[in-house]
């Protein structure tokens, strides 16, 4: 298997969106330079080629990366299982859609619906995220079953809704119902939490380091230094979270809040409190 | 193609005309078996292939309001399973609960050509028969809702009998059904009415209407004998899914006094042992009680393994299950006339209930003296979906197959049946009894379940093979109204089944009678009620044999 | 002088009958660019009814006539106005990922325009 | 059974009367109507028994004298539209079709087929009105009734972010408040009807109990009440928050509980305000909760005609409600990224077949935008702000008064219409129809539309 670098420079804009679900390490792994340009992907409701709106350069390899303004493509990284790809730009819907290893660096901001689906592996976003960050799909009582999600600036609406397992951070602030429905799992938000975080959690832990407005149906339990926080935040900290994690985030007190009263209410809610 | 067939070289399996395998040739002419077509007529090669008539489900739940509200629940199920359009046919979504179109294909590809939907109430029948209309390949027909009916319970508490039979025929005219169906008799009030609650026992009194659930059973067989319907009462027994409800069923079937009924999915009401504890098999008496009694059809409602969803007029069972596995539950009232719960489920091989569930079924089958009595079906979705019924075919006819898969499953529940000591397997000439020659006759349809002249030209053509599920998963040609539907596996083109329906005759004077009851207590004009035969679409009327 | 409130479009009486007239007809206009506020928050603006202002929020701006609602009615600091092209231009694209953009509970700055 | 009868007025005018019509305004779908109509003048002269919504959208449909067909503003045949139209979404990449909540089914039913033959996206009015309350009834379900059941029953009525007095008058008083009913025998009297909203309407006086909440505090007021349902603390700062006492939940809880059949009707201010599928997820929650106590059922009180239908008829054919996404040649679903305001808004869509609505007017600037930058098909009974930036442009008759078919009323019956005059202009199902059979024609044998 080679290792050397597969890369796909964006050459021509999608009129209309492109799913590209292909350019996944696994899917593009021995293929040629020409045989992955000839590779059919869905304009709109068109079949073309990759080559229409990519230059590839390399052959079938673990290591992909992706150039130019991917907004309007959509599902990259669908079902990965290793591997890494690299985007150097923004990115569209879906991507790492039920991804299960490897990494996926997204150098710009991604659109709705990171990570949907997924059960191992890391997604980075350096910029700003969508809505529905490792969430459900809708009617789906499972969100993402693991893995980790590090988006560094903020994040949309329900943020992990319904997960069952994994790690998802979000370096900025976040929309409203983060971590509606979780089931489990662990939840950061480094800045602002939006309103309602946690409706109908059973389980899993959401931690922030600002003060916010919580459900009628959450209770304050008593303010602590939660020792297993530590080691998630010093995991941020070593994966490009450094300069927002300060040393009394990892010492300090948290106030904890359980919840949701109306299902289990056996979540947590962590308010840095210092 | 012209549109004369014949299928030279075929094993033949049509039981009704007592042909068991037998090689004939088979000539189809304007979409019917004829005795001899021109030499132009296509040729079909059926050499060592097994050809059967189309098969007929007589229970299913596949159109109308309450499959739509369930297909509205599940995207998720919808998103897993996609139904891609081809150059002849329409896209759609499969799962427990397919689209309209994947459902008519889904059944074509199993050989299936008629279906019957099993519960419809009347006010939203329109409903219904749109979507039958939107179901393609298969013929098709709809069970009206009438057990809880309040009109029809008014009349029973006043011992007005004749008006009652009259209502009836009236009601199956006025929304085009083939026959009538009573699901957990009496239970709609006490649900409604009273916080909750449900019927327990057939002799216990209904609110408000000094009437039982028996009476109601007794009155509607009898009206159904006399107004002659091509398929009798279609009853959802009372205590579903309660141990110990082989009692209740043992009432119900009594209760016809002899007259044809019909007692549906009869593995749901084979329970043994007592009220609120662990149930055990009670097949023993249910079937011997059955084998006994030529009056009674049945369809099995065999539960298997894997999803399934709870749909159905009763209510309060959707509850009972929703206290057992909080899922997103849905319950819909419908005024005067029904009730409606659905809930998403399934089966799992290591839970007691759901393996003894599934032994219940087979022991049904196994037990069963007259296979054109127990008829094969899931009570699709609510012990499986129909895309079961091949593998279901082979736990029937391979007794190998069957002794791996108990393995598999909760040995505690099997000791409670006696599904181990049963070595019986089914012949194909009983599979074909089960799913095709039987269901017809049990519903009437005279020109549908066999190969004899005049019959339909509902065909399916199987290549012969050791793997039965296989074999039946996978025609090699459907023909529908002797049109070459599949053709090598394929869809070579969609085609458009009919609507089945009866219309007893009736007093028209009865009309007077419900408009009235209508203006106090419906929420649509009496005048907006009945539905045209616009609605009708291609049909075919299933005549009635009234006993006068 | 601008204010910040938080306006509801919404359905009314006028709104479905001149819709039926036709949405290009002049009395739909006029009902859907005229706007309910609390007559003491008028009062504080300066308003009398038929009085123009402009509505500006995140999405967009737009201008409306007023009009005069008792204050136990309409409480202080919210606006209502009948769904409409005005009200359309202060809603956001965002729908939050369920198609249903934020119609009603619009942030906007209200601002009394001059007479002439 | 015969509904309509003909007459002749005293001044000689020909006269027709019909009875038991349907009025398809609003989600209440009445179907009571006594309609006088002016053959000669081609107009609707009395609507009996219809509320104020329902005589002008009956006395302002009148035969305008419109060309049949506008292709870039000129005349042409409707052979011409449908070629146009045709052609417009068969070379489209992205065809969009919006719309159809004033369609009879027949029509809705035409419109998925010619989306499914080119691979398009098909979404209803429903989006952006109770389609957050369809996402929530994914979730969690819901316990819910017909009309009827609620009058000849419920002994508690609740509205909840809802304006009927001025958007479904009849809602109070052929459904749901005043009617007498089977187990309702005083009407009203045996009734407890609870008002919710932020701001009083003329809706208020019906209400016995009236709840005004703080603007976007809806959620946080459900959930307070699930948790005193389920006997669950609360905060001590509830008032303060929602603008709504303890005493005053205490006192609703009971209610609810206590009632012998109680039904919640859920409105737009749920549906359109922050939170959306989850306020009206709470609302399905609520009274399923409430079910382990007594039987409660919940209703979301539907806008269009035939919004209902078009929910109905796009789910038997697709498996999901609305914002459904044909490219891949098969059915898929996800609001947010295949609903109309969105495909817009992102400036996605290439062709949009807009049906019987008017996305220019009520749609979002940016949405609006991309709109006016695409070649729009229309088909519309009046003029309205999207006809006017239309490519091809149908005039169309209007349904329930010029052309019968099946709608759905808001608690899915099901009813036929009866229309009161002939209209010179086509039904919507016709154009449907036409332009269904070009485009089948035009993709069939080189078919470039059947993806992987």
């Amino acid at each position: 298997m080679s290792v050397t670098l597969l890369q796909l420079h964006a050459h021509t804009q999608p009129e209309v969106p492109l799913e590209a679900e292909m350019i996944s390490p696994a899917t593009l792994a021995g293929l040629s330079e020409s045989g992955i340009a000839h590779l059919q992907v869905l304009h709109g409701n068109v079949k073309a080629q990759l080559g229409d709106f990519f230059k590839v350069t390399g052959k079938g390899s673990l290591d992909i990366h992706l150039e130019g303004n991917l907004s309007n493509v959509k599902m990259i990284g669908a079902g990965m299982n290793r591997g890494r790809i690299t985007i150097d730009g923004d990115v569209g819907m879906h991507v790492g859609i039920g991804m299960s290893g490897g990494e996926i660096l997204i150098k710009g901001n991604a659109s709705d619906w990171v990570g949907p689906e997924m059960s191992g592996g890391r997604i980075t976003v350096q910029g700003n995220a969508g809505h529905m960050v490792g969430s459900a799909f809708r009617g789906q009582a499972v969100g993402i079953q693991g893995g980790e999600i590090f988006i560094h600036g903020n994040a949309k609406n329900e943020i992990g809704n319904s997960m069952r397992r994994g790690f998802i951070a979000i370096g900025g602030s976040a929309g409203d119902f983060a971590g509606v429905n979780m089931l489990a799992g662990t939840l950061i938000v480094i800045g602002a939490l939006g309103i309602r975080a946690g409706a109908g959690m059973k389980r899993g832990t959401i931690a922030s380091f600002e003060d916010a407005s919580l459900l009628p149906s959450f209770e304050y339990a008593c303010t602590y230094h939660p020792l297993f926080l530590r080691f998630y935040l010093l995991r941020l900290r070593a994966n490009g979270f450094a300069s927002k994690i300060k040393d009394q985030h990892l010492s300090g007190k948290y106030k904890r809040y359980s919840g949701d009263g109306i299902e289990l209410n056996r979540g947590e809610m962590l308010l840095f409190s210092r | 193609m012209s549109s004369e067939l014949k299928i030279v070289n075929g094993r033949l399996y049509d039981p009704a005309n007592n042909v068991d395998g037998e090689v004939h040739d088979l000539c189809i002419k304007a979409g019917k078996i004829v005795g001899s077509v021109s030499a132009s007529a296509t040729r079909i090669d059926a050499h060592g292939m097994v050809v059967m008539p189309g098969a007929v489900d007589i229970h299913c739940h596949i159109a109308g309001p309450k499959v739509n509200l369930a297909r509205k629940l599940l995207p998720e199920d919808h998103r897993l399973d996609v139904h891609p359009k081809t150059a002849v046919t329409r896209s759609g979504t499969g799962g427990i609960v397919p689209s309209t179109f994947a459902t008519g294909y889904r059944y074509a590809t199993m050989g299936y050509t008629t279906a019957m939907e099993a519960a419809v109430p009347p006010i939203t029948a329109r409903h219904a028969l749109e979507e039958l209309d939107d179901t393609p390949v298969i013929d098709k027909g709809f069970y009206v809702l009438l057990g809880n009916n309040a009109f029809l319970y008014k009349l029973l508490k006043e011992g007005r009998k004749t008006e009652f039979k009259e209502a009836i025929a009236w009601w199956v005219n006025a929304v085009h059904a083939y026959t009538v169906k009573l699901v957990n008799t009496g239970s709609d009030e006490l649900w409604k009415g009273r916080k909750n609650a449900n019927i327990t026992d057939v002799n216990e009194t209904i609110d408000h209407y000094d009437i039982t659930p028996n009476h109601v059973i007794e009155s509607f067989v009898e009206a159904a004998h006399e107004l002659g319907l091509p398929h009798p009462p279609h009853i959802h027994c009372n205590n579903l899914g309660h141990s110990g409800n082989v009692a209740t069923t043992l009432d119900t079937m009594k209760a016809a006094q002899g007259r044809r009924v019909h007692i549906a999915h009869v593995q749901f009401h084979s329970f043994g042992g007592q009220l609120n504890e662990n149930p055990v098999s009670g097949v023993r008496e249910i079937i011997d009680y059955i084998n006994a009694h030529q009056n009674i059809t049945t369809d099995v409602g065999q539960v298997m393994f894997g999803k399934a969803t709870a749909m159905t007029a009763d209510a309060p069972l959707a509850w009972m299950l929703r206290n057992v596995r909080f899922d997103k539950w849905v319950n819909a009232d419908t005024e005067c006339e029904s009730g409606c719960g659905i809930i998403p489920f399934s089966y799992q091989q290591r839970v007691y209930t759901h393996t003894l569930q599934w032994a219940m079924g087979l022991e049904l089958f196994l037990l069963s003296e007259d296979p054109w009595r127990v008829l094969l079906s899931t009570d699709h979705p609510n012990g499986g979906s129909f895309m079961n019924y091949p593998k279901l075919i082979r736990l029937l006819m391979d007794s190998a197959y069957r002794r791996e898969a108990l393995q598999q499953v909760n040995q505690k529940a099997l000791d409670k049946t006696q599904l181990r000591d049963l070595q019986r397997e089914y012949t194909l000439n009983e599979i074909a009894i089960i799913t095709r020659a039987g269901p017809a006759r049990a519903l009437g349809l005279a020109n549908k379940g066999h190969l004899g002249i005049g019959a339909d030209a509902d065909i399916t053509i199987y290549t012969e093979a050791e793997d039965k599920e296989q074999m039946f998963n996978a025609p090699r040609y459907v023909i529908k109204d002797g049109v070459m539907v599949i053709e090598d596996h394929e869809f070579a083109t969609d085609h458009k089944g009919k609507l089945l329906h009866s219309k007893p005759g009736y007093n028209q004077d009865i009309a007077a009678q419900i408009e009235p009851f209508f203006e106090d207590y419906y929420s649509v004009k009496f005048n907006n009620y009945a539905i045209s035969d616009d609605y009708l679409h291609h049909h075919e009327e299933i005549p009635t044999h009234p006993k006068v | 002088m601008t204010e910040t409130m938080l306006l509801i479009p919404g359905r009314s009486r006028n709104q479905g009958t001149s819709l039926n007239e036709g949405k290009l007809k002049d009395e739909y206009l006029r009902v859907t660019s005229t706007a309910e506020l609390n007559e003491k928050d008028m009062q504080r603006l300066q308003l009398n009814d038929g009085d123009k202002i402009q509505l500006k929020s995140d999405a967009g701006r737009t201008v409306v006539k007023c009009k005069a609602k008792k204050a136990e009615d309409l409480p202080s600091g919210m606006i209502f106005i009948p769904y409409g092209p005005p009200s359309s231009q202060l809603m956001g694209a965002d729908t939050g990922a369920s198609g249903m953009p934020m119609s009603k509970h619009l942030q906007v700055q209200v601002t009394k325009l001059k007479k002439r | 059974m015969p509904a309509a009868t003909q007459t002749k007025s005293q001044e000689n005018k020909n006269i027709k009367i019909v009875k038991d019509a349907t009025c398809t305004f609003c989600g209440c779908v009445c179907d009571d109507m006594e309609l006088t109509v002016d053959l000669d003048e081609h107009r609707i002269t009395k609507a009996k028994r219809a509320c104020v919504l329902g005589r002008a959208w009956f006395y302002e449909h009148t035969l305008e004298d419109r060309p049949v067909v506008l292709i870039d503003g000129k005349p042409a045949s409707l052979e011409e539209g449908i070629e146009t139209a045709a052609q417009i979404l068969v070379n489209a990449k992205f065809p969009i079709t919006y719309g159809l909540s004033d369609s009879p089914c027949e029509a809705q039913r035409v419109a998925v087929n010619i989306m499914d033959t080119v691979n398009g996206n098909i979404d209803t009015t429903t989006s952006v009105c109770h389609g957050p309350s369809g996402m929530a009834f994914q979730g969690v379900g819901e316990s819910t009734a017909t009309l009827g059941e609620i009058r000849n029953r419920a002994d508690l009525v609740i509205y909840w972010g809802g304006n009927p007095a001025e958007s479904h008058p009849r809602h109070f008083t052929k459904y749901a408040v005043t009617p007498k009913g089977m187990y309702i025998p005083n009407g009203k009297k045996d009734r407890t009807v609870v008002l919710v909203d932020v701001r009083k309407t003329p809706s208020t006086p019906v209400a016995d109990i009236f709840v005004r909440i703080k603007p976007g505090k809806d959620f946080e007021v459900l959930w307070a009440l699930r948790a005193l349902v389920k006997g669950k603390r609360i905060n001590a700062n509830i008032e303060a928050e929602t603008g709504v006492s303890r005493e005053l939940l205490d006192d609703l809880v009971e209610r609810m509980k206590n009632a012998q059949y109680g039904v919640l009707f859920l409105g737009m201010g749920l549906t359109m305000t922050r939170g959306r599928h989850f306020n009206s997820g709470a609302i399905y929650s609520l009274a399923a909760d409430l079910n382990e106590y007594t039987h409660f059922v919940a209703k979301p009180v539907r806008g269009h005609g035939n919004v209902t239908g078009a929910d109905n008829v796009v789910s038997w054919q697709t498996g999901y409600p609305f914002g459904v996404n044909f490219n891949r040649g098969f059915p898929r679903f996800n609001p947010g990224e295949f609903t109309t305001s969105d495909v817009l808004a992102r400036g996605e869509a290439d062709a949009a077949m807009i049906i019987a609505s008017d996305p220019a007017a009520n749609f979002s600037r940016k949405a609006i935008e991309h709109l006016k930058k695409i070649p729009v098909i229309t088909l519309d009974a009046k003029e309205t702000h999207t006809t006017k930036i239309s490519k091809v442009r149908f005039a169309v008759a209007t349904y329930g008064i010029n052309t019968g078919g099946t709608v759905y009323r808001m608690d899915d019956v099901p009813i036929s219409l009866r229309p009161a005059f002939d209209s010179p202009f086509p039904s919507d199902q016709e154009v449907l129809e036409g332009i269904r059979v070009r485009v089948t024609a035009l993709l069939t044998g080189h078919n470039p539309r059947i993806a992987a």
